[in-house]
């Protein structure tokens, strides 16, 4: 066992923080750390990644034959969490981490050539359609359709969750393509040009005001057969690749430790009967017992990372992972609000940055509340808490 | 001791449960928050016409006099359907604060609330508050020429856009207690800022830039304001509380109704048993948390102490109570629960506001450890 | 709605204070504060039976015609409360609180006249023979048989968790007595002498170094036909009887005040780098949580006794009591071990009453950690939390 | 950074399961604890044996310098057993302290200890500590003809029956650090008191009356004290917090075995959603309490600060989660989860108590806010 990072880590570190401080323009850096929506921030990630992109590192977790880098899973790491500490925009998950792999691991030539560039580049965002109304942690009874017919194939179907779709060129899809096999054999995976006829977008008003998330209406969509990636029928088994992919992007770690780190900001500049509440027992307390967890999920992290031995297996290790990441934003993000006191009251547009020009408003209070909110969903997207549990009972105890 | 409703309360009951029907729905409630309009104006009428602004008005302040557990009753009905704005903020907080005064402007005031054509707002709120009880003000009163000056910014005045007039907490430079003032919405030296809240409802900050007050403008001054505030925050807090039950007990219809519709894996959800054990801790959160209200209920008419303490112990109960049954009842809706189109987020929303006026549950938690256990000796 | 105690209830209040402070001899109030297991204090429970029964007072809550009293439930409730205020030793629940009910409401003439005057008079103790080793919290596959022959039944079989088995003259047995019907219907209820021959009884020791439960083996016992309750068969609802006839039993609140009374003590009592306990911003907020807490259950339990609307019904609410009041017996007690600091690590012997002489030990250690560990016992009794939960959710949601 | 065992560590590991599986059956322990033996004493001479009492001691004092990674993963598989006493006591915490002195007495007392042949143990705590971290203290030494007398008492004395001297810690008046003195078992004005904790260990108390001290039985005095005993204690907790893991690894096995077997309404009660969910509960919480020993022993070696930060921090997370493990364990075994005849409830009673060694959860989160946000300010 060694339980230090080593001396080319810490060069690594330095160098990205270097860097950072070079690349990352001051205008989006301030921007991101205000940030109080995903949708809004578009234009920016792209100016990011274009950045990113010239240096190599728009695609690190890629395989190197695609654009990626070489870096072990801790330097991955390390380069992720320097980026969060600098407040550098977050990856748009679904382009970058989720089709772009699909793509070179599974998808034809034409579809790498294609599609690829674009994605290093961070030129257009895609948009994931796995979610259905009628399944929501239960992808096995999905009932979008997809019929070949000639050199196309007709989709009809209904998505649900789709984060961004409203603001997306392309996306991927699930669709079942064969009813005479068993659920999981009969889903293929679909790119699909958000501009095709037939397909609808209707945002989702969500808890904190925003509508990031949408639903996908998709009527005769006519999408060509060159699209499906892969094999017809494998659409399930390209998606939980995925998953075993990424298996520590669940744990919302530096998510998690920047907004401790602010939490403690907020604690240090808001006062109760004239006292800081940094130096109130109770919050203290609180603010305490959150830092040990969250130290203990970035030891998880690391443990995944560095391929720990685990008898419970590593889905098991992901598992707990989510399970404790999601927890913590809720924790973290209302604590925030919390502190605010009554001030956590006021609604702050997502939308419009404009911010009161009061001296009653500071400006660590805008947002956090919306956070808040919105951080209930961290328990229930990609596998509600429950879900997780039964899996975890399952795979680690034969439960 | 009986908790059976009395006729009369149950007439309340049953027409607010009528009304609440009838004006409640969500879409209703969706498009009137996208107005940008802090409370149903219908609602805000039929309160009138069905004389509950004057229920809440001491009888001999010309009001009805319903006892505090009328109110309370009524809230809970109105809590259900989120909607006890403003009755809280105007028929129940500033009147009782116009009726325990002998100002001379107290009688045509409560009427206009009771009537339902005026409205006021109590601003009292400001920077470093977590909690709003008697207590020394920013905002100051000073003497000057025939009258006063006032000086000063409030925040998060409660229904405060679109209020008539305003009742502001000063302090006296030279004196302890404070003055309550009335301030007109159109006042000259008054500076109003407007904005929603995440539950919808709608609040104001004011600064007072060297308004001028008249000495007919004091509605109170001296010793007697610190009793009459305390007097007038428990009777809003036990009408916030109320309201936060009603809104805890919708969410178990809800959730109820959505675990036996909702299907999943072949089934409706609440066959699992995971799903179950949530629902019945909301149900004894719940149940729990009416028992505290209760208590408070009891304590209102005695020893001042004994109902700052209790007062104390309700805030902290209920308001973690309702926090954790909202957020376990989107939670119990997946992903449709971190909507804006389903009941469950706004009865959350609504929660997380309740808990946090007046003061939230940790300022109470001191508060009721001074109340048991004395001041914490240095 | 009248949310107050009236007058007279205040005046029957004053009078059982002033019947207390007359009757309840000084040493047994002591040891009975003192106490840290059940089983000692038999010696002193009936003294104050004896005394109790004197005045007409020692089963106020049977029927008149058996000894009781027609006090209004909530007379009862003051009275249980002062008893407790006062340390009085609590009822022996098998005793009074189940056996007797259970004879005078289905027991026969012959029955009521041999039990119910030494039961009143608290001569001996009583014990329960309901769960078995199969079947804890699911009484409907109970396997003890009683084979009726001739005039006799043949026991054999084996209970557990009886309470004071090994101290009590006469236990209380569901037994099966007919194997043809539905579960619920073939079982009976039996008065075994536990002089019987064929019976064993074997102390359980527990996680507090007590032993009051116990296992009862029953092999080849002949009791007498005339000891069978009521009809053959209708066992089970007569116990199921009794539950709704003790409905707010199970939220133990007057412990739970008491207790909570005790870690105020404690915390007044207790210092932590010079400070008293009391005056710590973190306990204080743990004493107020748990103060409010039990503030709720005692208005639950009001609202139970005065037989308030509860649109999930009575049993619902019962429900309800038993898993807050059990949750709390934990938290109280815990929090009294808390409060100790590493003291709360020393072993007290439930039986041996010496005391360390050491002024480092403060009589108010004594027994604290042993009530927490016990305590657990408390969400697993009666029906687990678990399934207090099940039968919730079905009786409340119909989930 | 690997976790990946060393050869060396993978063969201490195995010969722990192994002790441990011959000697850690239940029954052993409960004959024991009912004999009124605090540890087993075949355990002990075994790991003098195995060289596990010299693996904790530093190679320049003659020990076989194991790394505290070394160590923390023994106490782990003894933790499984509930058998780390009084490794921690005596092989770790006052082999620390004596090979950190340059007392005369040093090599002999290791020597002793290594071969097992004797204890010692630390006699640090007294009334009103919370926490054991280099505080004034109460007991003093005072000068006394041609040495010293020593005056005070010391209580919870770890492992302290039978030990066959102690090293305690005292105040010399005028002198603002502390002073570590050697005391034979039987010397002249120590009184002793012994009795069992609540998981089967024994502890004593110590009185000195008086007790005449010489100058050859001063460990060390002066400005080096305070860091030895901050090092050596910081060594015993990362110890009692593996023996923690071990003890949370060890309730997962026992419970999801339960779970498969017991039998209740016609299934395995590990079929009810509701329990697999608490059972997982527990796989989390023990997961991450690992986590938090890995951080600390990450930060052993650096700076003393950042120790002392991870060592709060650890306690604070391994403190809560043992007793959350140990609560959880208990309520899954239902009836036999209170009795002592289940290894569960052993478990939580050596949980609960290693949850208050050197200091407990509150404490230690007082000293990490101190550590992370700085005093607090009055």
């Amino acid at each position: 066992m060694d339980l230090a990072f080593g001396a080319e880590d810490q060069q690594f570190r330095e160098e990205i923080r270097q860097f950072l401080t070079d690349n990352l323009p001051a205008d989006i850096q301030q921007r991101q750390r205000d940030t109080r929506t995903l949708a809004s921030n578009t234009h920016d990630l792209q100016r990011w990644m274009q950045i990113l992109d010239a240096r190599g590192w728009s695609v690190p977790h890629w395989e190197t034959a695609y654009g990626g880098t070489d870096w072990s899973p801790l330097k991955k790491f390390i380069f992720e969490e320097e980026l969060h500490q600098a407040d550098a925009p977050e990856f748009h998950w679904q382009s970058t981490h989720m089709i772009g792999p699909i793509i070179y691991m599974f998808g034809s030539d034409a579809q790498k050539a294609r599609y690829l560039p674009s994605i290093r580049r961070g030129d257009y965002l895609w948009c994931q359609g796995f979610s259905e109304p009628g399944a929501g942690s239960d992808l096995v009874s999905l009932k979008t359709m997809a019929i070949r017919e000639g050199d196309h194939f007709r989709v009809n179907g209904q998505k649900i969750w789709t984060s961004a779709a409203f603001e997306s060129e392309w996306g991927f899809f699930l669709v079942k393509t064969d009813m005479n096999v068993k659920p999981q054999r009969g889903i293929s995976f679909l790119l699909i040009d958000m501009e095709t006829p037939g397909i609808t977008v209707r945002r989702i008003g969500q808890i904190n005001g925003e509508a990031e998330l949408c639903e996908v209406f998709l009527d005769d969509v006519m999408v060509p057969a060159e699209n499906l990636v892969g094999e017809a029928g494998m659409g399930w088994t390209y998606a939980k690749a995925l998953l075993d992919h990424e298996r520590t992007v669940s744990s919302f770690i530096h998510f998690n430790k920047r907004e401790l780190r602010r939490a403690k900001e907020i604690a240090q500049a808001e006062t109760a009967g004239g006292r800081r509440l940094i130096d109130d027992p109770q919050t203290r307390a609180r603010l305490v017992a959150l830092d040990a967890q969250v130290t203990a999920l970035e030891w998880s992290v690391l443990r995944v990372l560095a391929d720990e031995p685990n008898r419970y297996g590593g889905t098991a290790a992901a598992s707990t992972l989510k399970i404790t990441g999601s927890r913590l934003q809720q924790a973290i993000t209302e604590l925030q609000a919390d502190l605010l006191g009554p001030r956590a009251l006021r609604y702050y547009d997502p939308v419009d940055w404009n911010e009161p020009a009061s001296p009653l408003w500071p400006h660590h209070v805008a947002g956090r509340t919306s956070a808040a909110l919105i951080s209930r969903a961290s328990t229930i997207y990609g596998g509600s808490e429950q879900v997780q549990k039964n899996i975890l009972g399952k795979i680690a105890f034969g439960l | 001791m009986n908790f059976d409703l009395t006729d009369e309360q149950t007439m309340i009951c049953d027409s607010a449960e009528r009304l609440i029907r009838e004006l409640g729905a969500l879409e209703r409630r969706r498009e009137r928050i996208a107005r940008g309009e802090g409370f149903d104006r219908d609602l805000w009428s039929q309160s009138a016409e069905l004389g509950w602004l004057a229920l809440c008005v001491p009888e001999d302040a010309g009001g009805l006099g319903g006892s505090i557990t009328d109110i309370a009753l009524l809230m809970i009905e109105l809590g259900r359907g989120m909607a006890s704005d403003p009755l809280i903020s105007s028929a129940i907080l500033c009147s009782t604060l116009l009726a325990g005064s002998d100002w001379e402007g107290r009688a045509d005031w409560i009427e206009q609330i009771m009537s339902g054509n005026g409205r006021l707002a109590f601003a009292n709120l400001e920077p470093g508050d977590r909690a709003e009880w008697p207590a020394p003000r920013a905002t100051t009163l000073k003497a000057e020429g025939n009258g006063f000056v006032l000086n000063g910014a409030k925040l998060l005045v409660q229904d405060g856009e679109g209020a008539d007039g305003y009742i502001v907490t000063a302090s006296i430079p030279g004196e302890q207690s404070q003055a309550l003032l009335f301030v007109p919405a159109d006042a000259e030296g008054l500076i109003q800022d407007h904005y929603r809240l995440i539950d919808g409802s709608r609040a104001a900050d004011l600064r007072f830039d060297h308004a001028p007050i008249s000495g007919g403008q004091v509605i109170g001054r001296g010793d007697g304001v610190a009793a009459l505030l305390e007097d007038a925050i428990a009777r809003a807090s036990v009408a916030t509380l109320a309201s936060a039950i009603g809104s805890m007990e919708a969410c178990l219809d809800i959730c109820s109704d959505y675990l036996k519709t909702r299907q999943q894996f072949g089934q409706p959800i609440g066959k699992f048993q995971a799903l179950q054990h949530m629902m019945t801790d909301m149900l004894v959160t719940t149940h729990n948390a009416r028992s505290n209200l209760y208590h408070l209920l009891s304590r209102m008419d005695g020893d001042r102490d004994e109902r700052a303490a209790a007062l104390a112990s309700a805030r902290l109960a209920i308001g973690q109570a309702g926090l954790s049954v909202g957020r376990t009842g989107v939670q119990l809706h997946g992903g449709y629960g971190v909507t804006d189109e389903y009941a469950i987020s706004h009865h959350y929303r609504y929660l997380m506001a309740l808990e946090k006026r007046f003061g939230d549950s940790q300022a109470y938690g001191a508060m009721l450890a001074d109340q048991l256990f004395g001041p914490i000796a240095a």
